[in-house]
Parts: structure tokens; C-alpha cells; sequence
């Protein structure tokens, strides 16, 4: 789950980072009081859930209130990458002489959080990690203990940080890292932290996405969860228990265990056609489960054939033939559907599907190539 | 022969609730010897047959178990492996799913300094055909044979164990390691541990895109690999993977495309299996080319 | 340093474990306010830095506002242990079904905090511990992680707590610890924990000692910090940076490091003598350290001799002759002085008090039976 | 022959602060490899000729050191002691006095599971006289001999080798542990190291009241002793509870009390000095009867 700059900046305001001053607005009016109560030359900023915002133009600096209403007149309600700016955050202009790069996030190899600091921040962090990547100095805390204060300090002198700010560097990064761990965060970004002319260090942009997987314990975190327009149909089957995400095909494809679904995907694309969407319906699916996700996927006006694949471990075969069967009852699909069943109790979930209007297939690889072959002619099933 | 469960593993299960028993049960009927669970307060009855103690301690002290399965949900779940691994268990398989990753690697830094092998979380265990199941798996897709078998992907592994066993290419041991970002037994681990195993003659590795663990496996078996392997890379056609800002691609680089992994493995002499079905004639080939 | 039960209640209550509510007062009027503000039947406790004060009398049930003016009239100002008592806390006395003992302290041979739990709770949990040690549960957490839920719900059986209680203990155990890790405590008890008899727990009593080695971090628990009268010459040597302790004896003692103070202290005893008290200079002492030193030691009435023993390792012993000569220049002391300099400059130091008014000795065991004899006899040096 | 530090021992003086710089040249003086010092910022200059690093792990680097002794003050020694173990020195000697004891116990469990030797803190430092000095003791007190030397006491550890070397006993390695609480190097541990040490022929062990580290190694001497042993126990008259200084002389239980670890030591057949004026001669004794 992704925070907003002005969300995650609360937070390491709170873990006493050095935040620029700065208020949110939702109208062009909104943004000229905020402007005005920051004072002096603001910074307009779109906050949304992606990436690249500088550049699409969801960025502008203001000398005025004036202008800052006038910014946020032209970001508020434009659509960069997809979604719809319902926010900015009006923010005091910092005096700029340096631009450093602070990240935390997850070494998988290591299995530890990896602690990043450069002196060459800004927007082009990436480029200069594949660049130099010597130029991005790396430590690995032990999670037990968090980062040290003798290896915040190495990362400053390995990252080259100037003298004078050394030692509010190595403590932001020593309180970053408190942010990273209280909030259950995947990752947690500075970026950049500016050097100010004056010397002192200001947090210039923030980023931090939570683990899903522990918002349970993240009660204040879980309340900033917003859900775009794009995104509510993947809510509402990630609240059903199971992960769905809309892609370009016309197979529409519903499956048991997220290697299975990949696998199926593969099997689509190996047999020349295109997923609709990736459906995990999970382990041990029920009915309703069922029933739900067919009726997810159907709701796509792309889909031209539906693939279920389901392969029994703790799923049932009967629960979802019983799933498929109620869904046709009530509103025989429009679509043909081609289902595979295998695994636990697969032959009670076949022989409760005979006679009903669907097209039944022993291999993965068959029944993708029919439900290709279904959403190309369009044929009746 | 087989690696890390056999005939003489002792398996407690952690966590006797609805789930927990369903899979005690079913693990039973299979032969494995499911000689103890825990439920805290339940101490001292008995489920299914089952002798329930409050404590792993108390279980092992009581039963000699030397290995747990665990079906606490995500909020215990690091609690009930670091209980585990604090009795000293050999082998712990999590089935859980939905562990918070910050846990994960709290508890991979207490794993890295004991004796445990950790398998999962989120995963569908593991499974030494004929002799003794620690998993969710349906049982009768699997028989005894040559092939060791690691897969990330959790229905995928019986899709393609059913497709070996309908070849007659049974299994020494299938590790079912789960596709968490942080695993107890990572990929490279699991080929290790059947690349050392006499018994297995060629190794199935099933990988999925993300992180580099197939990187690893691919560099681990062409630098000391002793017997054949095949892989395939489940996700190939999958939309690349929501990004996880700069850091993400930072630490990651261009490591963890199926293109990149495709590559590791052919650079090791791996064959890589277009899809699931076509894995069995790869493993006869390379059983063939010994 | 010491805790009040008061100030330990309020780090437990901030913890989030149950404590009965309660007031401090100094005064019987405020006691008599506080016991009609808390409401019903209450506890008048003494708030001394001292066991054993139930059974000196400082503890009394009160069952109206009016006997509770009238326990702390009997409680105030009168003297447990030596230390006169300013405060008492008014309590609402609770519905006792039965008392759990819980503690956490170092286990030095384990180097790990060691985690307690009884169900025999109460004054005469040192007597259990001594006659039945299987009766007090004992958990090792790793001070890296702090204790897990697990080991507190594994002490909570070990100790046969009730299984309507358990989890609320399992809870509290856990809270304790974050309130020992918190406050760096060498010890902190809750003994008694009360079972009511409606099933909810209750922190009875608390006691909390904090590391003073770790004040420096924990500016709250600093400002707790009381000094005793018959602490305050141990305190003022402390802030000049030596440590004093009032023994009973007539030989003054001053040494350079704790063992080798100690060492002096049975040299005096094997010479048949009794020291009057321990100090230890510490390593490095200057001129003025010593110099103060030697005044803390003269102002004792009781002393008839002072032992001066110095082996210098970073104290020079040059040093510690000058301290000595000029306390001795401006007040000539009433008791002789002995000397015994060895180590780091002694030399040098040997040579400043040539021709001054006092004994020197080669080795530490000579210098005692000097000292003692000359204590015994009162004889000029 | 020595134990812990002799002539290949290389040395890297953290915290080259007033104390650290005094004491780096008075080791040299004693002919200490004295290879680096660390503080943070002045990397790339040199003090009195020793070369100043920021970090250990560059120090380690460019210098080869292996091992450590740190004076760096309290609040900051915890963070000392782990950076050293971090860059896996075989020898660390902490003298910083203060150090908190939830500190060392974190300290100590990441200790127990590295390969890093830890003396203190709050100690003189541990010498082998005549080749390598890692600490703050007056070294004219010691000469090179057949004693092996642990101590719990600061200053008294000089009294004792000052009579010990006047008497012509000199020592192979003496070893101040400080008299903290929890220490890296337990009395237990470094009687070990000297029982185990060929060169040793006697032990001297110098205790305190408080704890029972003096019992554990009288235990262990009378099951493992190869050499016989003399002890001391300072504070026999201190007066009980009462805090002497050293937190570490808290006397609790019936363990900790002087005549606890008399009676340890005698049963173990280890004769107790009633001081320090009386260990030579029983130290000559034992190598009599050897």
C-alpha cells in the first residue's frame, strides 16, 4: 500500500526528520490559503499513487499565493499516468544546494533491508545505480538490532556526505530507518534530501509503501488506504480473499494459487492468445468464492472465452464446480467457458459440471488452447 | 533416500485448529508419523487421536518430535517459528500465508544462526513420496522415484508432480518452498541440498519471475552441479511486476525478469521448459544423458 | 536508582498493565483529599526507597477518608530502616483472590535478562525462591528481541496461572518487559500481582531499579532521582566523579579502582582494624580530586586515621602527593596520615611529601597495621 | 606463549580521543603493534604518527589489524564494541567505564554468536609481558613468566603482578576482565584460556564478591584444572549489599559472598590468599608440588 508524500512526510516529521512546512489542498482556493499561511515561494505538488509526476507536470513552483492557486488549478483534476489528482500539497520552497538520495527496502538475496545512501540524488537515482552503482554507498543492518549508529556512519563516509552535514545525515538515516521499521514499510525513500544553502538538511520528497501483509497491525496506516477508481475492482476481490489485476487479452482466467495462475497465463500466450486478467481465487476456495470471481471476470466486456483452471490441493473440485454451476444458473454467461479440473475431489466436480453448458479439458495446455481458440471465433460454446 | 523428511521424521503440528487437524489427519493417513500438536490451553487432550500439549517445548519434551508444521494464522506466524526453532526442531514447514515481511527477516536472521531448515511461509510444504508428507498437497499426485523436485510456485508443483507421475518419473523429495519475498529455504538452498542427495539423479526447479534466487541456483549448479537439471520460470508472460519505487529496481537492477532467469539457466547447460507439460520429456532426456 | 511504587506504577500504567488508581500525598489533608477523590476502601503506602515496609508498619488499610488522614498521619515522617518517610500513595484497595509474583532482573551467568513468574506471590517470594525454586517460572529472552509471545505464554503454564488469567498474564509479561527495556532497569517487580476475585489482574505493588549507569538516556527517570540525608556525602563524592561509602569503622580509606580499595579494606582487617569508610578516587584522579577526597574523609568525626593507598596505573602518583599537600597546607588534619604510593610517578609523588606530616609505607599490608595502630592509639603521626 | 595477544597482534586504537592517543603511545612505548586508530571525520591524518581512520572497517582494510581496544566514552561504547565485532577483530578490549548494562547484554548475545574475543569493558586490559600490551596497566608491574593471570579487579590486578613480578614470578598473559555485571570474557572463559595455554603453569584468579563467576571456575578447574591455581576474593570485609563502586559487587542469593567463593575454590582444592602480600609464596608453593 503506497502513502501519499504528504502521508509519509507526517510520518517522518514524527520521527523527528526535518520536513519543509506544508499544507494539502483539494480546490485552487484551498492551495492559495495554504500558500499564504506557509508564506514566501511554495512548491504545488500533485500528490498521487505513481511515479514521474515532476515530469508529467504535477509539480510547480509558485512565488505567490496567487500563482499557487493558479498551480493547483491546473494539477488538481489532471490525469497523470492513469489517475486523477484529487490533491496537493503546498509546501515552502527549500533553497537547494544539494540533492542527496536516502532508501530503505528489502535485499532479497540477503535477506535483510538494505540501507542506501548517495550523493547524487535526484530524479535520475536509477540511472546512477546502473550506471555508478559504487556511487550509491549500501549497508545491510542486522533487523534485530536496526541500524547502528557506526553503520549510518560508514554509509556517510562511503557515500561521500560533506563533513558538516555528516552527522544530521547519519541521524536521519539512523530515525529513517526507525520509519521503516515501525511502519511495516516494503520501502521507505528520501528523495531528495536536500542540503540546504544554509547547511541544514530538508527532506525534499518521501515516499513509503506498507506491506499489505501487515496492515493488520497498522491501524493508523490502514485508514490512509485509498482505493482508485482503477484499482476498486482489485479491492473488491482482494476484501472476496482473492488477488485480481485487469490486463490488455480477451481470456478471461480464473485459477487456484498464484503460480498456477502465472502458469496458465503462460499457457494462454504459448497456445497464441492474451489473458483479460490474472484471478487467484487462493487455497481452499469455496462457493461463493467461486461464484465471485466468475462473476468479477464476466463483469469485462473484453473477455471473450473464460479459462478456469483449477488444480485441487485444499481447494475442492466439487466446491467450485458448485461455484460454476450456481453463477450459470442464475445468468448464463455470454461467453463460453472452458474448465480444467484436477487434484482433490476433481471427479465429483466433473461429474457435478456433465450436461451443463461448458467445455471440459484433461491438460492445462489443452484447455487453454480451446479457450483461445473460443475467444477468437467467438463460437458458441 | 531423500533430504530433510523421511520415515523417521516426527512431526508435530503447530496450530490445531480446524485447519490444522484437517492436514494432521490427512498427513496421517499418508504415513507420516504425526505424533504431537499444540493449541495453548488445550494442553493435555487429544484430537483425532492426537496428543495436544500448550507448548512446542512440551511436545517435544513429551513425543521426541523433531519436526513441525505450522498452521498459526499470519499474525503468530513468526511467533510460532521462532517457537519452533527456539525447541530446536530440525525441519519446520509455515504453511501460512500473509506473514508480514519484517517479520520474515527477523526470523531469517535467527534461522541463519541454528540448526533449523525453515520451508515456507506460504507454501504447500514438502513431500518425500511414500514416505512421509509435511505439506497440503494432494498426496496422489506424487510417487517415489529419481527426480528432486523444488518449486516457488504453490498449485503449479502439483500440476507438474502429477505430470511427472503420470510420466513414471517419481520423486525423491518435492520442496515446496513458497513465493514470499523472504523464505526460509531459498531456492539455491533447496538445489543444494538435491544436488548432494544420492538418491536424486536430475533436479526439477520450478521458479517464478522476481528477486534472483533462480540467478543463484543456475550459478550454484554450473559451478558444482552433479547431476542434470531442468527448469521452467512460471510467469513468463505475466505483466511486469508492479515496481516498488526506485529502490526496488535499485537493489534488484535487471535481475528478476524470466529473461533474465531463462539466461542463467541456459548459460548453466539447464534446459528451460516452455510450459509445465513439456518437463517430463526434458527430465527423460537429461535422465537419459547421464 | 531506586523507583517510588508510585513512579514504577506510572511507567506500568503508561505500559498499559492495570494498577489500582491512586494519589500521592505529603501531607494527612492531602491523604484524606486523595482518599475521597479515589473513592471506597483504601491503601495508605509509605514511599520509601526500602523493603520490608509492610511490616514496619508503613502500609495501612483505611475504610473511609477520614482513617486514611489518619494513616498517613501515623505514616509520614516516621523512619523505615533509617529513612524517614514524605510521601505516602493512596490507593483503592482491591478484591484480592490471589497473588502472582512477576519479575525481570540480569541473569549474569546467562548474560540475559531472566523473566519471572510465580503464582506463590507475595512479601516471602525470596523464601520460595531459596525452598522452592520450581515453583517460580523462569524465562531468558534475547535481549535483541525482547520477550516473545510464545515465552511469556510458556512461563504463564510452567506457573500453573489459571487459564482465565493467562492471557491477560502472558499480556502484562510482555508489557513488563517493554517497561524494563524502556526504562534500562536492573530490576523491576510487580509483587504482588492480584487476581480479583472478578477474574481482572492489578499491579499491587511495583518496584523499579533503574541502571544509573544509563541515565544519561532516560532524562524522565533522571529527574526522579532523590538524594536521602544520609545519601548526601555519597552523592556529592559520586558528582565529583569518586564513590564514597559510610561504613561503620575509625580508619578512613582512599584508594585509586574498587578492588584495590577493597583489597585495603581487608588488609585493615586483617590488621585487626575496622574502616571507616570505602572511597575510591577512580583512575585518572587529579590534584583536586584527591584533594576532596581527603576532606569527605577528615569530615567524618568517627575516623582516627586515614589510609591513603595509590597504585597508579593512570593516576600518577605526583599527582595525588600535591592533592595531599595542600589539604594539609591549609588545614592541618586533627588524625594522622599514612601513605602508601606505588605505580605511575610514585617516585616523584614520594619525593613532594618528603618532610610532610605523615607515615609512608612500601607496601599495602605495612600501611594498614600503621593505620590500625595508629587509630588504636590515637598517637600523632 | 600466550594467550589472546602476543607479537603478531595488531592493533587498532578506537576512539583517538585525549585517554586513546595517551595510551596508544605508552603501548607502542612497550612495543605494542600499534597499527591505526579510528575517529570518525579525522580519516587520512595520523596522530603521533599513527595513521587515523573513519571507520574500523577501513582501518581493518588498509592496516591488517586484528585487533582492537577502545576508549571510546559510554554512550557510545555499545556501538564501539559491535563495530568491532562487526569487522571481526579476534580481539577486542573495551576500558570505557559506564557502559550500560542492557547495552552488554545486546553486546554479549551478538558475541556469543561471532568468533570475536571481547576483555571488559570497564577493565585495565590484558597484557603478555614482554611482547604485546593492550591496556591501560603500568607495565613495569609485569615480567614475563609461568603465571597466569585473571583478574575482576582494576588496580588491584597492579598490586598483585607487582608482587608476583618482585618475587620473580612472572606471568604469560595477564588478563584485567573489569568488574562489570556482564563482561565478554567471564572469569570461567579465561581460566579456560589458561588451563589450555601450555605455556601457563600456574593460575592466579583474582575475584570480587558479587555474581559467581569464581564458582563456575572453580567448577570448572576441579573437572578440567591441567595446572594447579591460586585465588584471591577482594571484599571479603566489604560490608553485604551495599554497592561498592563496581555495580558488579552486589551481593546476591547465597552465591556472590565471599565465603561462597572460598569454599568454591577450596573445594576445588584452589588455596585462597587472605591477601594479595600472601598470593607469591602460594603461587611458589604450587609450582613446587607441580
Amino acid at each position: 500500500m503506497k502513502l501519499h508524500e504528504y502521508q509519509a512526510k507526517q510520518l517522518l516529521a514524527r520521527a523527528g526528520i526535518p520536513i519543509p512546512e506544508g499544507r494539502v489542498a483539494t480546490t485552487p482556493e484551498e492551495a492559495e490559503a495554504a500558500a499564504r499561511a506557509v508564506g514566501g515561494r511554495v512548491a504545488v505538488k500533485a500528490q498521487v499513487h505513481v511515479g514521474g509526476r515532476g515530469k508529467a507536470g504535477g509539480i510547480k513552483l509558485a512565488g505567490s499565493a496567487n500563482e499557487a492557486r493558479e498551480a493547483a488549478g491546473a494539477i488538481l483534476h489532471m490525469q497523470i499516468k492513469g489517475l486523477r489528482v484529487r490533491r496537493v500539497y503546498v509546501e515552502r520552497a527549500a533553497s537547494v544546494a544539494k540533492e542527496l538520495y536516502l532508501g530503505i527496502t528489502l535485499d532479497r538475496d540477503r535477506r535483510r533491508p538494505v540501507v542506501m545512501l548517495s550523493t547524487v540524488g535526484g530524479m535520475d537515482i536509477e540511472e546512477v545505480a546502473a550506471s555508478s552503482p559504487e556511487k550509491i554507498a549500501r549497508g545491510w543492518p542486522d533487523p534485530l538490532f536496526g541500524l547502528l549508529p557506526f553503520q549510518a556512519r560508514a554509509l556517510c563516509f562511503d557515500a561521500g556526505v560533506p563533513a558538516e552535514q555528516r552527522s544530521a545525515v547519519a541521524d536521519a538515516l539512523g530515525r529513517l530507518y526507525g520509519v521503516y521499521a515501525r511502519s511495516d514499510a516494503m520501502l521507505v525513500e528520501i528523495n531528495p534530501l536536500f542540503i540546504q544553502t544554509d547547511g541544514s538538511i530538508l527532506a525534499g520528497d518521501a515516499k513509503l509503501d506498507v506491506d499489505d501483509n501487515a496492515l493488520f497491525r497498522q491501524p493508523e496506516l490502514r485508514e490512509w488506504k485509498e482505493v482508485s477508481p482503477d484499482e476498486e475492482v482489485e479491492e473488491r476481490a482482494r476484501a472476496l480473499g482473492f488477488s485480481y489485476v485487469q490486463l490488455d487479452g480477451d481470456v478471461g482466467i480464473i485459477g487456484n494459487g498464484a503460480g498456477l495462475v502465472m502458469g496458465t497465463l503462460d499457457a494462454v500466450r504459448n497456445a497464441g492468445g492474451r489473458a483479460a486478467n490474472f484471478l487467484d481465487v487462493g487455497g481452499g476456495a469455496k462457493e461463493s468464492v467461486v461464484k465471485a470471481a466468475l462473476e468479477i471476470v464476466l463483469a469485462n466486456a473484453k473477455v471473450k472465452s473464460v479459462l478456469i483452471n483449477i488444480f485441487g490441493g485444499i481447494t475442492r473440485g466439487d466446491e467450485v464446480a458448485k461455484g460454476i454451476l450456481s453463477v450459470i444458473a442464475r445468468h448464463p454467461p455470454a461467453v463460453p467457458l472452458v474448465i480444467r479440473l484436477s487434484g482433490t475431489e476433481a471427479e465429483a466436480g466433473r461429474r457435478l459440471l456433465e450436461g451443463a453448458p461448458l467445455v471440459s479439458r484433461a491438460t492445462m495446455d489443452e484447455a487453454a488452447s480451446e479457450a483461445v481458440r473460443l475467444a477468437a471465433t467467438g463460437a458458441e460454446p | 533416500m531423500s533430504v530433510l523428511l523421511g520415515r523417521d521424521t516426527r512431526v508435530l503440528v503447530q496450530g490445531m485448529g480446524r485447519e490444522g487437524t484437517f492436514h494432521a489427519t490427512r498427513m496421517r493417513e499418508y504415513g507420516t508419523k504425526v505424533v504431537a500438536g499444540t493449541k495453548p490451553g488445550a494442553g493435555g487432550t487429544a484430537v483425532e487421536g492426537i496428543p495436544v500439549f500448550d507448548t512446542v517445548a512440551r511436545a517435544v519434551d513429551d513425543t521426541g518430535a523433531n519436526a513441525s508444521i505450522i498452521f498459526v494464522p499470519a499474525p503468530g506466524a513468526m511467533d510460532a517459528m521462532l517457537e519452533a526453532i527456539d525447541a530446536e526442531l530440525s525441519l519446520v514447514v509455515c504453511i501460512t500465508e500473509g506473514t508480514p515481511v519484517q517479520d520474515m527477516v527477523k526470523v531469517a536472521s535467527v534461522l541463519d544462526r541454528s540448526a533449523t531448515t525453515l520451508i515456507g511461509p506460504n507454501c504447500p510444504g514438502a513431500i518425500t513420496p511414500g514416505e512421509c508428507k509435511m505439506g497440503i498437497m494432494p498426496a496422489e499426485n506424487f510417487s517415489p522415484g529419481p527426480v528432486g523436485f523444488v518449486s516457488r510456485s504453490g498449485t503449479l508443483t502439483y500440476e507438474i508432480a502429477d505430470a511427472l507421475s503420470r510420466a513414471g518419473l517419481g520423486q525423491t523429495t518435492c520442496l515446496g518452498i513458497g513465493g514470499d519475498p523472504v523464505i526460509g529455504l531459498p531456492t539455491p538452498a533447496a538445489v543444494r541440498l538435491l544436488n548432494e542427495d544420492p538418491a536424486t539423479e536430475v533436479i526439477v526447479i520450478v521458479g517464478e519471475i522476481g528477486g534472483s534466487a533462480e540467478e543463484h541456483a543456475a550459478e550454484y549448479m554450473r559451478a558444482f552441479g552433479k547431476k542434470p537439471a531442468v527448469a521452467f520460470i512460471a510467469g513468463r508472460s505475466a505483466p511486469p511486476g508492479k515496481r516498488m519505487g526506485h529502490a526496488g529496481a535499485i537493489v534488484s537492477g535487471n535481475q528478476g525478469t524470466a529473461e533474465s532467469k531463462v539466461r542463467a539457466f541456459e548459460a548453466a547447460g539447464i534446459p528451460v521448459a516452455g510450459a509445465p507439460s513439456e518437463i517430463p520429456a526434458l527430465v527423460r532426456a537429461a535422465l537419459g544423458t547421464r
